[in-house]
């Protein structure tokens, strides 16, 4: 509430202090948008010296990576391929943190939400040649129940027994691939290769170039965007229902804010606990399954480079708003696919630490407000 | 305590703004040496804001401080305590996973770099004896008793050589021993040349302890250094609140009619595994007040926690009406409408970053009409919000603010608020004035005996004896986990005597008139 | 003797972790979370390495190495502390930094292989005498330097926490800043200290990867996720430097034991070797060190809560002076 | 390492390198950044790119997608994940040309496959290691997989052939790692074999693990490795020999053939007539390392011989696993005077693919079980 560091700076005579105090009221509407956009330009700027310093041209740089984004609808067909399993995985964290539960096993989640939506066709579950409107919601519902299966174990482990929930999803993390390559090498193997036969027509995810392929639609040939977008935007315009407009999303709310409250207003903690867990999971578990039926259509060792850990920057970066992940993981795909302009590839992440860097220290200014004050009243020391 | 004695203590004209607000408007403030100088005020009126500025954890914007006729500046606790100001607040700086030795060398340049305990140990042990303080210095701080933490705290001042001690609202947390037991530590304690400034909503305590007193409204000094003698309670409560406060309370007769709550032979434990209730039988009607006195630490609280279903009993029944309150979860004796107004409005009471409309319906988010299907009827919520505030005069900027902005008293009336507005057959209400002003607990009681009147049974658990006498119509005494006994005239003494755990068989009297109590 | 290899291997291997987190250990005991461990380490790696390799002197690298993690370990600081934001966020963010930068610093340090003065390994050749026992005590004792570093440096840490006033301090801010604070100790400078020093001691695992026990840099995947392993140790530790100690040398141990596991036909002189008879089996394999620590965690939770070990109650939260109620 | 972003210059002939690594992993992928060097270095008029780090599957698609939009030329693929995205790419995209490295999928039109094989100088690493056991008394060589997959038996049969002809009596223990690319793990691997008994332990995976590992074993004899991947790696004093890719020259002819029309993508499968293939020591400009000085001289110049064999075309992979060939049950795999064909090279089950022998065996002498 109070200041906590007064910047002093002595001149004959007359005294300054600069003094920072948080804010008792809710910041003006406009200044969230506007330090977004002002971390973006500082980080931007900063990122812009280190590439002069490594030898490139900023500015052209920039451009490149903006038509890489977004400048052509290709490539914003790209960028939003890519933040399809990031809205997922950005929602499925969302939803957990809202109850302070820190799911940080996404990437398990989505491991086993590709295994769940693979078993259908390889197992198989649904005979072969079944059409898509088979394929396609048994596909999506296996991937949903194996991610929450990842999600409730932990869920489970922390509301019965109290285990910690970072540790035990990061260690599910771990077991996941070794789940998943158990069976990739082991059970489904295409001919010893590391990979899987391919998934039949009728179990991948439409895509806009079969639209294109379809009707002959030059415009859409060649784009990845495939029918995940769909689904993830639904998936978080009913969580926002769910977290902000619903009697349980109201429950999970107070229990993150105060679960002795919770308690005492009869909420059963243990409960919600292990299905909110178990939901977080099938969100990222239908990551998974939209991935591998949308984007690498067959069941495959390395398919995250971390969808599930980006999620937890989108859920922060997203203020926990299942909407607002929607934009964030836009941009954060755009900036990805963009990061592939810049070579080599630690460039990219270096601006990503930066732009994340700048993204939270901004916010420092939505909390806290900066006075320059004169003191005349102290005297001389 | 004579007028001549030097002031240890200046204040000068000191001002400190927060965004929206002046805490404190031009106060001055005087301290003698060896006096006890009592701080009096509303909710809000500005006294820990001010100690807090010469406890060195405020800044002000303005005013000048002197200690012992030196100017002072304060940047931080630190140079505070170098001049030898210690500050015991309302909300104790304990660390509760280190020793009370620990505790005490926190922050001390002595010892240089290896703790070597043991030997602290004995150092502290020694002071305790000495100030009549007693604690095991080897204990760690979430094991001990509020009382026993506190005497923590004046030991960590006493140990650093404080000779200026602020103790903001010491007694709101203890029961009416251990306020002996430091009224008399406070005594000796100035006899020593030490000087206190005392903060404490309870005008009997000002004027029993204090030798002067200074009032504050709305960070204005109302009543400045003012000598206590021949000062009328009633004439400080108008100096603080600005207007008469009545502190009689009428009260009608009772019409007790079915009973609303059965406890019986109830065992339970509390939070350290430890027996806390043991085999407690109890009742509670309709349109009565029933009260249960006792020390703090006696059980009263696991009594509370297992009556609303927050604590497992190990034996015994609970009943209300015919619902068995130790088998339906929490939700259904909700809404049978049975409230509880815990004793700690911060940790079990509210969600401090939800918003007062959030903190309101906390109850009865999923009846009718807020509940909509799965969903939630946002508008209706907030109406409910809004009329509550009306009727409670829940003072607050919007009914989105996050509660944790809210003074003491208002999150008190918005606990209130929700849980009066539920119950319909029984509230158990703990201490539920705990820390308010005169002006807030007045109408707290009258809300109370509202809701007697209309025919709601009553559970209050209260240190206060004054208050449970004015507004009980029967009063339980607990001891150790059993009920001593049962009072029906509010006899002070008799209570008094079953507290301190007297044997009911020593005072014979008593129990036959707890036998007939029972009958009847 | 093989069995005795393996613990060598074990302490070796769960050195690198120790480093890390102990790192975590002292950043979070001040109430900042560190989740940058990852990052931290690759820096720490890299930098010394490469300096190791231009000075011709690995201790110079060890010491640059450790430097240049405590440099991003300001950057966290400054950004959990001083500007109070998310302290998960900005962890993340380091690691997206660290990594991005040493892989632009790293760039071909991968030519060196074999061709660095690597930190010494510390040989009793006076144990060999044939004997079976001293045979074993000296595979055992066959250490990196830094193994022994490490051994030191668990009572240290675990004597500097508990005994000492710098780490009574350390635990109060962490436990309950504001208490600290009104007793004159300054929560924020100490927070800025212990930040820096736990990605100090992460740069160390970092250098005892490239110039130590596992010599040599190879991009970005020098680390590959120990760092993360670190910050799951931390919490297994409950913050307890001992506890964590064992926690890393048996994930060492685990991870060393079951590529042993893969290789023999029968194991403990007789019985079918299911991971040699099924090579696919080894998957299963693979996931019993973390299966292990969510096991230990699960046996442990109960008497956590007991003994009321956990989290910093402080962990996460940003420290203002008069700030009420969050 | 060049700041660098992947764009055409007009007027020259683009050629983009796509890897899954980064560019300076100590192996595969440093092996084909050092290809696109060469091609950069020794081909006229053409713009080398590379983008590095790119995850298989997902991410692949978008980048390939991306690369011939903008307007290259010719993209290379270095990851076997790689193949489908850029089949797909390749069907969107006509007029640029794809090389899938490490696959078997090709159109014969613009999207084709290539790989060299190593198991010749996998053969003659194992020939020169059963050499190095027999003159030091020992009998066990390791191996460390990645993955089961029948490269990695074919390359370990292929070794343990080599192994038999100079020292019949040894035999193979093996580990699998269960990765491509994890230095920690690596070395703790090596470490497990050497501690079983491995005098010499050979690698499927990126880092030269085996070779620092082997550093340490500083009693006695010590310890030999082998490392695997890229040129670079046989830099440790215990680094035996090293088979290694070489793939600059094999680029550059497919480069410049694919610019003058004459290459077509296809199935191509070089084995050492096109320089892609490396043993360190035997190399142009390179000396014999510590372990193989010593070897007598008939030994030296069998694999002399052989390489000049191979780079000349007189001999084949098919030749390498021609019969005689028994497995370590002692079944027949391969009888003599029959040869495997190249769907046997790739395969563990011919009932899918109609192959006759397939690589679902492990060699005689390898002390391991089928996956
Ligand atoms: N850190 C702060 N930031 C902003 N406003 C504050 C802060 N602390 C106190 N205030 C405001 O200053 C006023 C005085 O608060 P203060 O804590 O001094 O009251 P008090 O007299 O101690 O009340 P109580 O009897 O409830 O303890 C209040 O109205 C409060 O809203
Ligand atoms: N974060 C804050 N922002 C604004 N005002 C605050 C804040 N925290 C406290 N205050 C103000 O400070 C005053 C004292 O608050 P505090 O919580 O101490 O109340 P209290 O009545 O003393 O409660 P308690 O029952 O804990 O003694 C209140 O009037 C409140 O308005
Ligand atoms: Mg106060
Ligand atoms: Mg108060």
């Amino acid at each position: 509430m109070e200041k906590q560091a007064v910047i002093q700076q002595k001149r004959k005579g007359f005294h300054f202090r600069l003094q920072v105090e948080e804010r008792s009221d809710e910041p003006p509407k406009w200044l969230s948008p506007l330090l977004t956009v002002l971390a973006l330009v500082v980080a931007f700027a900063i990122a812009g010296i280190l590439i002069a310093l490594v030898g490139g041209d900023p500015i052209y740089t920039y451009s490149r990576m903006w038509k890489a984004a977004f400048g052509t609808w290709f490539a914003f067909s790209d960028s939003l391929t890519k933040a399809i399993p990031l809205i997922f995985c950005g929602v499925a964290c969302s939803l957990a943190f809202h109850m302070k539960i820190w799911n940080i096993g996404a990437e398990g989640q989505f491991f086993l939400g590709a295994f769940g939506a693979s078993l259908v066709v390889l197992a198989p579950i649904v005979p072969k040649g079944s059409s898509s409107w088979v394929y396609i919601p048994t596909m999506m519902l296996s991937g949903m129940i194996f991610g929450a299966l990842w999600g409730f174990i932990p869920g489970y482990l922390k509301a019965k027994l109290g285990v910690n929930e970072i540790i035990s999803t990061l260690m599910l993390n771990y077991v996941a691939v070794a789940w998943n390559n158990f069976f990739l090498f082991g059970k489904w193997s295409y001919q010893g290769f590391q990979m899987s036969e391919k998934f039949p027509k009728e179990a991948l995810l439409l895509r806009l170039s079969d639209i294109a392929k379809k009707y002959n639609i030059k415009a859409l040939q060649g784009m990845a965007l495939h029918l995940g977008i769909i689904f993830a935007l639904v998936t978080a315009i009913i969580m926002y229902f769910v977290i902000y407009k619903s009697k349980w999303g109201y429950e999970i709310k107070l229990t993150g804010d105060n679960p002795n409250a919770a308690k005492y207003a009869g909420i059963n903690i243990m409960r919600n606990t292990i299905l909110v867990m178990a939901l977080s999971g099938a969100i990222a578990g239908l990551a998974g399954a939209s991935e591998i039926s949308g984007v690498v259509k067959r069941f495959q060792g390395s398919i995250s480079p971390g969808y599930g850990y980006t999620g937890v920057i989108i859920a922060w970066l997203s203020k926990l708003n299942p909407l607002m992940t929607i934009p964030v993981s836009i941009f954060f795909g755009g900036l990805i696919i963009a990061g592939r302009e810049i070579q080599p590839s630690g460039i990219p992440k270096m601006i990503q630490g930066i732009i994340l860097v700048c993204l939270i220290s901004f916010d420092f200014f939505l909390h806290y407000r900066i006075r320059i004050s004169r003191i005349s009243a102290f005297a001389e020391e | 305590m004579s007028d001549d004695s030097p002031f240890v203590v200046e204040m000068k004209k000191i001002t400190k703004k927060f965004p929206g607000l002046t805490a404190n408007d031009n106060v001055d403030f005087h301290l003698r040496k060896g006096e006890i100088h009592a701080l009096l005020g509303e909710n809000g009126a500005g006294k820990s804001t001010l100690m807090n500025i010469l406890a060195g954890l405020y800044e002000p914007n303005s005013g000048e401080i002197y200690v012992k006729g030196q100017q002072v500046r304060f940047r931080s606790p630190r140079d505070a305590i170098k001049a030898g100001i210690g500050m015991i607040h309302q909300h104790f700086m304990l660390v509760p996973t280190q020793t009370v030795t620990e505790n005490i060398l926190l922050g001390l340049d002595e010892p240089k770099f290896i703790m070597n305990l043991s030997k602290y140990d004995e150092i502290i042990r020694q002071l305790g004896i000495e100030n009549n303080l007693i604690v095991d210095p080897t204990a760690y701080i979430w094991q001990l008793s509020v009382g026993e933490q506190q005497r923590v705290e004046i030991l960590k001042m006493l140990y650093r050589g404080c000779d200026i001690l602020i103790m903001d609202e010491p007694t709101a947390v203890l029961a009416p021993q251990e306020i002996d037991v430091l009224f008399n530590t406070l005594r000796s304690m100035t006899e020593k040349g030490k000087s206190i400034i005392f903060i404490s909503h309870k005008l009997n305590e000002i004027l029993e302890i204090a030798d002067r007193v200074t009032v504050l409204r709305r960070g204005k000094v109302t009543a400045a250094d003012m000598p206590i003698e021949g000062v009328t309670k009633e004439e400080l409560a108008s100096l603080m609140v600005g207007r008469e406060v009545i502190f009689n309370i009428d009260k009608s007769a009772c019409h007790a009619g079915e009973p609303v709550l059965i406890v019986e032979n109830v065992y339970a434990e509390n939070d350290k595994g430890l027996p806390a209730l043991k085999g407690v039988s109890l009742q509670v009607c309709a349109g009565e007040i029933v009260g249960i006195a006792g020390v703090a630490g006696n059980g009263q609280r696991e009594l509370a926690e297992v009556i609303a279903g927050l604590r497992k009993i190990q034996s015994g029944s609970i009943r209300s009406k015919d619902l068995d309150l130790t088998k339906v979860p929490i939700k259904k004796a909700i809404e049978e409408g049975i409230a509880y107004i815990p004793e700690d409005r911060h940790h079990v009471g509210t969600a401090p970053n939800l918003s007062v409309v959030d903190n309101l319906i906390m109850k009865n988010y999923d009846q009718c009409p807020i509940s909509k299907g799965i969903g939630m009827d946002e508008g209706a919520a907030r109406a409910y919000a809004e009329s509550l505030k009306d009727e409670y005069d829940i003072i607050v900027p919007s009914i989105d603010t996050p509660v944790r902005l809210l003074s003491g008293g208002n999150l008190q009336r918005v606990i209130l608020a929700r849980e009066l507005s539920n119950m319909k057959s029984l509230l158990i209400a703990v201490q539920p004035t705990r820390g308010l002003d005169v002006g807030a607990i007045e109408g707290i009681q009258r809300m109370l005996l509202k809701q007697r009147e209309s025919g709601g049974g009553v559970l209050l658990i209260s240190e206060e004896l004054e208050e449970l006498v004015s507004l009980s119509d029967r009063i339980y005494v607990m001891y150790e986990g059993q009920i001593m006994g049962e009072v029906h005239d509010g006899d002070i003494r008799k209570i008094g005597l079953m507290m301190t755990g007297t044997r009911l068989e020593d005072i014979p009297e008593e129990k036959t008139e707890v036998t007939e109590g029972e009958k009847a | 003797m093989e069995i005795f290899q393996i613990l060598a291997s074990a302490l070796a291997g769960g050195t690198i972790l120790l480093f890390g987190m102990l790192g975590g250990i002292f950043t979070e005991r001040s109430g900042v979370m560190n989740l940058a461990i990852e990052g931290y380490m690759l820096l720490g790696a890299t930098i010394g390495y490469k300096v190791a390799a231009q000075t011709g002197n690995p201790w110079v690298g060890l010491l640059a190495g450790i430097l240049a993690a405590a440099v991003l370990g300001v950057l966290h600081a400054f950004i959990c502390v001083t500007l109070k934001a998310d302290q998960v966020v900005s962890g993340l963010a380091i690691n997206f930094v660290g990594t991005g930068v040493s892989m632009v610093l790293g760039a071909n340090l991968s030519n060196l292989i074999g061709k660095v003065n690597l930190l010494p390994t510390i040989t009793f050749p006076a144990l060999s005498n044939g004997s079976a026992v001293s045979e074993a005590l000296y595979i055992l004792t066959k250490q990196n330097v830094l193994v022994y570093i490490g051994l030191i440096m668990i009572p240290i840490a675990n004597w500097y926490l508990f005994k000492t006033r710098p780490g009574m301090h350390l635990r109060a801010i962490g436990e309950n800043p504001e208490a600290a604070d009104s007793m004159g100790v300054s929560v924020n400078k100490l927070r800025y200290l212990y930040t820096i020093l736990g990605a100090a001691l992460a740069g160390l695992g970092g250098v005892s990867i490239s110039v130590a026990i596992y010599p040599g840099w190879f991009s970005e995947l020098t680390t590959n996720g120990k760092g993360w392993i670190c910050v799951g140790l931390v919490i297994f530790s409950q913050w307890q430097p001992i506890r964590g100690a064992m926690g890393a040398y048996f994930f060492g141990l685990l991870s060393r034991v079951i590529l042993n596991l893969k290789i023999p036909e029968t194991l403990f002189g007789g019985i079918k070797n299911p991971f040699f008879a099924n090579p696919n089996l080894t998957f299963f394999l693979e996931m019993i060190p973390y299966l292990f620590t969510l096991i230990v965690m699960i046996i442990g939770a109960n008497e956590a809560r007991r003994k009321r070990i956990g989290a910093p109650a402080a962990l996460g939260q940003p420290y203002s002076r008069g700030q009420r109620g969050k | 390492q060049d700041f660098q972003i992947p764009e055409i210059v007009e007027g020259k002939w683009n050629v983009a390198f796509v890897l899954i690594g980064p560019i300076n992993d100590g192996g595969w992928s440093q092996a084909h950044y050092d290809g696109a060097k060469y091609v950069s270095d020794n081909v006229d008029n053409v713009n080398v790119v590379y983008v590095e780090n790119i995850p298989e599957g997902t991410e692949s698609e978008q980048v390939f997608r991306s690369l011939a939009a903008k307007g290259f030329n010719v993209i290379f693929g270095t990851s076997f994940g790689f193949m489908d995205p850029m089949e797909a790419v390749a069907e969107d995209f006509p007029d640029t040309y794809f090389i899938h490295i490490s696959g078997y999928k090709t159109n014969n039109t613009n999207f084709g496959n290539l790989m060299g094989a190593m198991e010749h100088m996998k053969f003659l690493a194992g020939y020169l290691s059963g050499q190095r056991c027999k003159m030091d008394g020992e009998d066990t060589v390791g191996y460390m997989y990645t993955f089961p997959i029948p490269e990695e038996l074919r390359l370990g049969n292929a070794f343990m052939m080599g192994v038999k002809k100079t020292c019949p009596e040894c035999k193979m223990i093996v580990t699998p790692i269960n990765s491509w690319h994890d230095p920690v793990v690596e070395q703790e691997a090596a470490k497990a074999l050497f501690d079983a008994g491995a005098y010499i332990v050979f690698t499927g995976a990126d880092t030269p693990a085996p070779a620092i590992v082997a550093e340490s074993y500083k009693e006695g004899k010590g310890k030999w490795g082998i490392p695997y991947d890229w040129k670079g790696s046989c830099t440790s004093k215990r680094c035996l020999t090293l088979p290694y890719w070489n793939w600059g020259p094999v680029y550059a002819s497919i480069v410049e053939g694919l610019r003058d029309g004459t290459y077509t993508p296809g199935r191509h499968y070089f084995d050492g007539d096109e320089k892609g293939l490396g043993l360190y020591g035997f190399m142009e400009g390179e000396e014999l390392t510590e372990g193989l000085k010593d070897m007598p001289e008939e030994v030296l110049t069998f694999v002399r011989d052989y390489i000049a064999d191979i780079e000349a075309g007189k001999w084949t992979r098919f030749d390498l696993f021609s019969g005689p060939i028994i497995d370590n049950q002692g079944n027949v795999v391969v009888p003599e005077g029959e040869k495997m064909e190249d769907a046997d090279l790739d395969t563990f089950d011919c009932s899918t693919t109609g192959c006759k022998y397939g690589m679902h065996y492990w060699n005689e002498g390898i002390i391991a079980e089928l996956p």
